[in-house]
């Protein structure tokens, strides 16, 4: 593949700004969740881009690809927290609308 | 035996003993706490005797290494010198006393107000013993926070009026001198002073250029001025003692506006003395001007603990005043003055808190003829009174004469201003005291107050008697400072020989190196 | 012909992501993301990186998909009613916020796009094409080495938090099982 | 040599107040709600034998000095170490000046002790009056012997402050008017000892010491080289500012009528005999210092003709038998001043000692009259009492003949010997001449005026509720005393005309040679002088005046109050005027203490609370508002958070991506 570097980078930003709108725009706590997968998405596909290149000339370092790893195990923490605090709320509140967070000290 | 660390710790020992003891027996943790306080006291005075005054270095030192600022180290350093020994011993003093005081006016959340009193010595205690700038900038921000909660939970009607402006006024001066405090460290550094132990910087800053240690300078003043308080930033003084608890206003009074003073003439004249001549015609002005103008301002009150407050700042004007005449004599009186108006206005606020615990009025007009039912009380209010106008053979002449003659040498006219302080001071005081004391009985509550008690007394009697035994021998507490005053003397002296006569030096710079 | 099918998958990751947050229904949002997703794997697979791509399947698509799942069906069918439902409309309703919302992601991507094709010229792309090792760029020997050599203590702090995650997770629904009716009527 | 028993001369008196209120401590405490305390004579006895103790040491040293040894010095006590040169020790001293004062200050004190003990008796703060009355005496021979200026500052307000405690004595009295004087008093001498501070500062700047012996060498060497004669002026009215206060001089005087609202033994001792004559101490101790300056001798010399002008014509109209008297010591002091404006410093103090005898007998005479009136103290109701009580008619008598400078009794002497300075000395000084012989003819009326309002005609007081009555011995023998020493007293100064020595400016003539070698100097070497014939002409015309004036004061008022109410109704303006000492306590209230107060209320609304804490409550306002503002951002929406945070971000890389490279 001889795509380069910036196409894979572009399409990440893309990405990242869809994830940010859902995140701004949505009220379903889920779908939030969600953009915000998406967003991590995108910075994992800016890790391979760069990780991409600096390898390119022969020889490799795997920095990128561990710091993916990482990454995607810390999302799928995130998730797995996320989702949990959504059926605790759920069940406090019968929805998982933001509108219904929206003070704190509840 | 004479250990700094433990006389400043000590009490917080004892705030961490009675905050932690299942005892609820209250008169158990107060009873601590008077026992604290008074070892304290004693090991206080033990201190004082045991201070050489003849020397102007700093004694009985303490030094651990604590941590680094970049390449700057930062010692946890102890030590007193002659100005600081006075006012460590007057806080040990004074603390039994306080606390000895407190079962009259506080009587809900004892323990947790013991626990402050106490945590509020040691931060008192470190201020003056610190002998390291981030040391002392420690203590002073420690020592800010018990009285808030003091002021704010055990207060009058309008505390948290009070306690906000307070705190407000004196975090402002906080903050600014912790910039002046970084800078100072940082330019030091910059210059290969590796240390913020004060000697040391004391040295850098007072051989620094005059625009350097002008801005210093003007930080830690400013800071030092609010907390003084100087005109115009005295107005927080009114409020806090007026609705501070009895206790409360004795530390203000006391000590807390003495961290102020001591600042100015430890920090202020001492680091920077090229920049203190040139600032001292003004600070001599704000003196003066704030001895008359808290003098009025007492005038015109209604409320008892608002005109004492007033006082404070026409008599912290002396101390102001006598400190920048840079005079031998201003200076020993500048010291002397604080030691006095922490005794003489720290009684009137006992008494008066004695007064306020029958009768729960503060103005004026609600008394009237209190003297025939309660002569002894009346005894020691006019005396406190007394003291407090610099009456020859109390305490409170003695300061006021030496600040006087030493700023008669440098500015007659500012001396003359003064001096019509002297004559306020008598109609403020006398006058409140006529509507006190005197006069037929106005008031059918008044008939039936009690006259003070023994433990009253014992709170009373002994500070009246510190007050006379200074009045007539006050070479003790002088000799003890002299050593290091006359250091201070001699170092603005050579910084005016030094100094470029020209622009920035004023008429008196060059007067005293002709 | 790699290429192109990079630009396809890469157009399928940009619609299905759009999909994820224009769909009303959740359950749409989530079949949308995944797909993206599976497409992001196909994009790894296309630059090399056999071993993300196949993790991005297995975790993502797997594991973290299927919790979403699972709890949008949990909460039967996204948990929101009717009404919220029409409140959630991304575009039209709350105009202010939706406005506002777009303004910044637009905002950001084009500051994203803009710094990317400005600095473009900076990148020193390899001028004879990129050399692919036979295993990839994430050979797993090498992965491997630096993660129990270099990385070793991120990679025990991940375990760590996995397992602080596990309990936390677990913690969290125990309460609210066993959590005493108070809290449940609150309103 | 150190004579260390000089301290002893103070700490007797000192120890005897001790004494006293220890007692008044035990009375407290015992029974400190029953009026009708009978606490005995403890605490008199007490004070008296402490007044006879320090009466018999200064008798001994008085008998020490004026042979070889002038003067006796005791041991100092290291007061207050300064710093930078300023070291002050107080040691006693006694020499001639202050032996002679001492000497006053004791023997007088004593007698009116005595009389005090009965006077006060039944009163429940007896120890207490004692106790004052003791530290008074302790503080006014502090202020004597002391041998530098600010041991005599000391005493001086020492002095001022028993006088303070003594005034207010019976503060709950009359609607608590004597708290009021008492704070006035107090008051008004601050004021002149704020003067006197800024004069000790200035002789402090200028000669380095405030010793007294090495102030005069310093202050003769100035004078006679010609040196600083601005500065020893103004140093020299500066200190006389503090001898108004204390003397109470115009314009300051107007403490001192008030001041009778004490008992009236306090007003015998304190504002006739002793306190009041403090001032006229300090200018004769400083005598070289005022010597210099011929601006401060006459300034001294008017103030002195003017006090006694204003004091002795208000002392004609006043019906409170203790406000004549007052009125009367002020102008007596204001006597005093213009002998030592004149330079007659030994005239001064003669005047000062006959005036301390007959003055405290005016006042204990008048203490025993209203005693035995039942505390009437106006004169329009008294009457006709020579019959009730004799002996204090004729010892009242006795001093009043003194007072208004009868020929041959004491005060005739003094008064001559000030009035003969006075004209001697010439030019402006003959208008003060006059205006002292116009004094003298009011005194003499008024003096009359009082002895026959007061013991002749018809008695116009209720016979029925009151029961006038002679007081006891112990009252009444200190008034024989005073009355002998007031006939005979002129003895120590007797004219030179007489051809016998004066015996007092001899005694005294160490202590004045500087200021005279000063002012002979000054005046190109002749002292002024009067010839034979000059001096019994004035002798001729004083006695005529006084003798004169007496009779008419006197057989205008013998008769009942008709003289009184004639004038008082034909000259109404003349007599509100001087019945209200020409209002210069009421301009004082208008000029002085109202503006003041205006100034204390104008600072502490406007300017303290209004402008600085205004300012400093505005700001606090204006950070809350702007707090209200923003706190609309703060909606508690996390989304809305987010946003702010997100537009943030974007600004930022938006910022990155469009600037640079």
């Amino acid at each position: 593949m001889s795509v380069p570097t910036e196409h894979l980078l572009a399409l990440a930003a893309i990405l990242f700004a869809i994830g940010v709108a859902g995140f701004f725009t949505r009220r379903n706590l889920i779908v939030v969740l969600m953009s915000i997968e998406l967003m991590l998405n995108a910075a994992n596909l800016t890790l391979v881009a760069g990780s991409r290149l600096h390898s390119s000339t022969g020889a490799v370092q795997v920095d990128g690809p561990i710091l993916v790893i990482f990454i995607i195990a810390v999302a799928a923490v995130e998730a797995a927290v996320g989702l949990a605090l959504v059926i605790a709320l759920y069940r406090q509140k019968q929805t998982v609308s933001l509108d219904a967070f929206a003070r704190l000290e509840d | 035996m004479h250990n700094l660390t433990l006389i400043t710790f000590l009490p917080a020992l004892g705030a961490l003993i009675v905050a932690l003891l299942p005892n609820r027996d209250e008169r158990v943790l107060r009873g601590i706490t008077l026992f604290v306080t008074s070892v304290v006291a004693v090991l206080g005075v033990s201190l004082f005797c045991a201070f050489d005054g003849s020397q102007a270095a700093l004694q009985f030192t303490q030094s651990v290494d604590w941590f680094t600022l970049g390449a700057t180290s930062v010692h946890y350093e102890m030590g007193v010198d002659g100005i600081s020994i006075l006012l460590i011993t007057l806080t040990a003093i004074l603390m039994p006393f306080v606390a000895l005081s407190s079962p009259g006016h506080i009587t809900e959340r004892t323990r947790e107000f013991l626990v402050w009193l106490l945590l509020m010595e040691t931060g008192m205690l470190g201020v003056f013993a610190s002998a390291d700038l981030v040391l002392f900038y420690f203590f002073w921000e420690v020592s800010l926070v018990p009285l808030y909660f003091i002021l704010g939970i055990w207060g009058g009607e309008r505390r948290l009026y009070a306690t906000v402006k307070f705190f407000l006024f004196t975090l402002a001066g906080s903050l600014l001198m912790l910039l002046a405090v970084i800078a100072l460290i940082s330019q030091a550094a910059a210059d290969g002073v590796l240390s913020t132990n004060i000697a040391g910087l004391t040295d850098w800053a007072s051989a620094a250029p005059l625009e350097a240690q002008f801005w210093l300078f003007a930080g830690f003043a400013i800071a030092f001025a609010i907390k003084v308080p100087l005109f115009p930033f005295h107005t927080w003084l009114a409020d806090a003692h007026t609705q501070a608890p009895t206790s409360g206003s004795v530390i203000l009074a006391g000590v807390l506006l003495k961290m102020g003073t001591y600042g100015l003439l430890r920090f202020g004249i001492g680091m920077f003395p090229a920049a203190a001549i040139n600032a001292a015609p003004l600070f001599m002005i704000l003196g003066a001007f704030g001895i008359v103008y808290g003098a009025l301002l007492a005038m015109a009150q209604s409320d008892m603990k608002r005109l004492i407050a007033c006082s404070s700042v026409s008599h912290l004007g002396y101390v102001v005043l006598g400190m920048f005449a840079l005079t031998h004599a201003g200076l020993r009186g500048s010291v002397l003055q604080m030691i006095n108006h922490g005794l003489s206005t720290g009684l009137l606020f006992l008494l008066f808190g004695a007064l306020y615990e029958r009768r729960h009025s503060r103005a004026i007009n609600q008394y009237g003829g209190v003297a025939a039912v309660m002569p002894l009380f009346a005894f020691f209010w006019v005396f406190a009174v007394l003291s407090s106008v610099g009456l020859p053979g109390l305490n409170g002449f003695v300061g006021e004469w030496l600040i006087l003659i030493g700023t008669f040498q440098t500015s007659p006219v500012l001396a003359t201003l003064a001096v019509t302080g002297v004559i306020f001071g008598a109609v403020y005081l006398l006058s409140a005291t006529r509507r006190l004391l005197f006069g037929e009985i106005t008031h059918d509550e008044t008939r039936s107050l009690k006259d003070l008690n023994t433990r009253e007394v014992a709170i009373v009697a002994p500070l009246c008697a510190l007050c006379l035994w200074i009045g007539v021998q006050p070479g003790v507490l002088i000799e003890k400072t002299s050593g290091s005053l006359d250091a201070l003397v001699q170092r603005v002296e050579d910084t005016r020989q030094t100094m470029v006569v020209g622009d920035l030096v004023d008429p008196r710079a060059e007067e005293g190196v002709r | 012909m790699v290429n192109l099918l990079f630009y396809a998958a890469a157009l399928v990751a940009v619609l299905t992501a759009a999909g994820v947050v224009l769909a009303r229904n959740p359950v749409v949002s989530v079949v949308s993301l995944l797909s993206c997703f599976g497409s992001l794997a196909v994009i790894y697979l296309l630059a090399g990186f056999q071993f993300l791509a196949a993790i991005q399947i297995l975790v993502y698509g797997g594991a973290i998909m299927v919790l979403f799942l699972f709890v949008v069906m949990l909460l039967n069918l996204g948990g929101l009613s009717p009404e919220a439902e029409d409140r959630d409309d991304p575009l039209f309703h709350d105009r202010r916020r939706s406005a506002g919302g777009l303004a910044v992601a637009v905002a950001l991507g084009s500051a994203s796009l803009i710094g990317i094709l400005r600095g473009a010229r900076h990148l020193t792309e390899p001028t004879n094409g990129f050399v692919l090792p036979a295993e990839g760029y994430d050979a797993l020997p090498a992965l491997a080495e630096a993660m129990f050599t270099r990385y070793s203590l991120p990679f025990e702090a991940a375990s760590v938090l996995l397992l602080a995650t596990t309990v936390g997770v677990m913690v969290l629904a125990k309460r609210q099982r066993s959590a005493p009716p108070a809290g449940e009527e609150r309103p | 040599m150190t004579h260390d028993w000089l301290w002893l001369i103070p700490a007797l008196p000192l120890l005897g107040s001790l004494l006293c209120a220890l007692q008044h401590a035990q009375v407290l405490r015992g029974r400190a709600t029953n009026p009708d305390l009978q606490p005995g004579i403890g605490a008199g006895a007490t004070a008296i034998a402490a007044m006879a103790a320090a009466f018999g040491l200064c008798l001994r040293g008085f008998g020490d000095i004026g042979g070889e040894t002038e003067l006796l010095q005791s041991s100092s006590w290291a007061w207050i170490p300064g710093g930078g040169g300023l070291d002050i020790q107080v040691a006693m001293v006694l020499d001639r000046l202050s032996g002679a004062m001492a000497l006053v200050v004791t023997g007088v004190g004593l007698l009116i002790h005595v009389y005090a003990a009965g006077y006060m008796r039944g009163d429940a703060g007896y120890a207490k009056f004692f106790a004052f009355l003791n530290l008074f005496v302790t503080m006014m021979l502090v202020l004597i012997l002391s041998g530098n200026m600010v041991g005599t500052f000391v005493g001086w307000e020492g002095v001022g402050l028993c006088s303070y405690l003594l005034i207010g004595f019976w503060y709950d009295r009359d609607g608590g008017s004597p708290g009021h004087a008492a704070q006035k008093a107090f008051v008004v001498n601050r004021i002149g000892d704020a003067s006197f501070l800024l004069g000790m500062f200035l002789l402090f700047t200028t000669f380095g010491t405030l010793d007294y012996a090495s102030l005069i060498e310093g202050i003769r060497a100035a004078a006679m080289g010609g040196e600083n004669s601005g500065t020893l002026a103004l140093a020299a009215l500066l200190l006389f500012g503090g001898a108004c206060g204390k003397s109470a001089q115009f314009p300051l005087f107007t403490w001192l009528p008030d001041a009778m609202a004490g008992p009236t033994p306090v007003s015998a001792l304190i504002h006739a005999a002793t306190m009041v004559t403090s001032g006229i101490y300090l200018v004769i101790r400083l005598n070289p210092l005022f010597a210099a300056s011929e601006v401060a001798l006459f300034l001294v010399a008017a103030i002195g003709a003017a006090t006694a002008l204003i004091a002795g014509s208000a002392a004609l109209r006043q019906r409170d038998l203790k406000g004549i008297l007052a009125y009367s010591t002020v102008s007596q002091l204001g006597y005093m001043f213009l002998a030592l404006g004149s330079g007659a410093w030994v005239a001064a103090l003669f005047h000062v000692i006959t005036h301390a005898f007959f003055k405290a007998l005016l006042f204990l005479g008048a203490g025993s009259v209203i005693h035995g009136m039942h505390e009437e103290k106006d004169v329009h109701k008294m009457g006709g009492l020579r019959r009730h009580m004799p002996r204090t008619f004729i010892t009242f008598t006795c001093g009043a003949a003194a007072l208004s400078g009868l020929p041959l009794l004491s005060g005739f002497f003094s008064k001559d010997e000030i009035l003969a300075h006075t004209f001697a000395v010439g030019g402006a000084w003959w208008l003060l001449w006059g205006v002292g012989v116009f004094t003298a003819a009011l005194t003499a009326f008024y003096s009359w005026r009082m002895v026959a309002l007061v013991f002749f005609g018809e008695e116009r007081f209720d016979a029925a509720t009151v029961h006038p009555h002679e007081s006891p011995p112990i009252m009444t023998v200190p008034l024989m005393v005073l009355a002998a020493l007031s006939l005979l007293g002129g003895i120590i100064g007797l004219p030179a005309v007489f051809h016998v020595p004066h015996l007092l400016g001899e005694w005294l003539d160490p202590v004045v040679r500087t200021g005279n070698e000063i002012l002979e100097h000054r005046s190109g070497g002749h002292l002024p002088h009067l010839s034979h014939t000059m001096e019994w002409i004035l002798l001729g015309l004083g006695s005529a005046i006084a003798l004169g004036c007496a009779h008419l004061g006197f057989h205008r008022n013998k008769n009942g109050l008709a003289t009184e109410e004639a004038f008082e109704s034909d000259h109404p303006k003349l007599h509100g005027a001087l019945s209200d000492a020409w209002g210069i306590d009421r301009a004082y209230y208008a000029g002085v203490v109202t503006p003041v107060r205006v100034l204390a209320a104008f600072v502490a609304v406007f300017i303290d609370a209004f402008c600085v804490d205004g300012t400093i409550d505005a700001m606090a306002d204006t950070a809350k508002r702007a707090g209200t503002r923003l706190k609309a951002f703060a909606d508690g929406q996390v989304a809305s958070y987010g946003l702010w945070m997100g537009g943030g971000a974007a600004v930022i890389a938006l910022l990155w991506a469009l600037g640079g490279n």
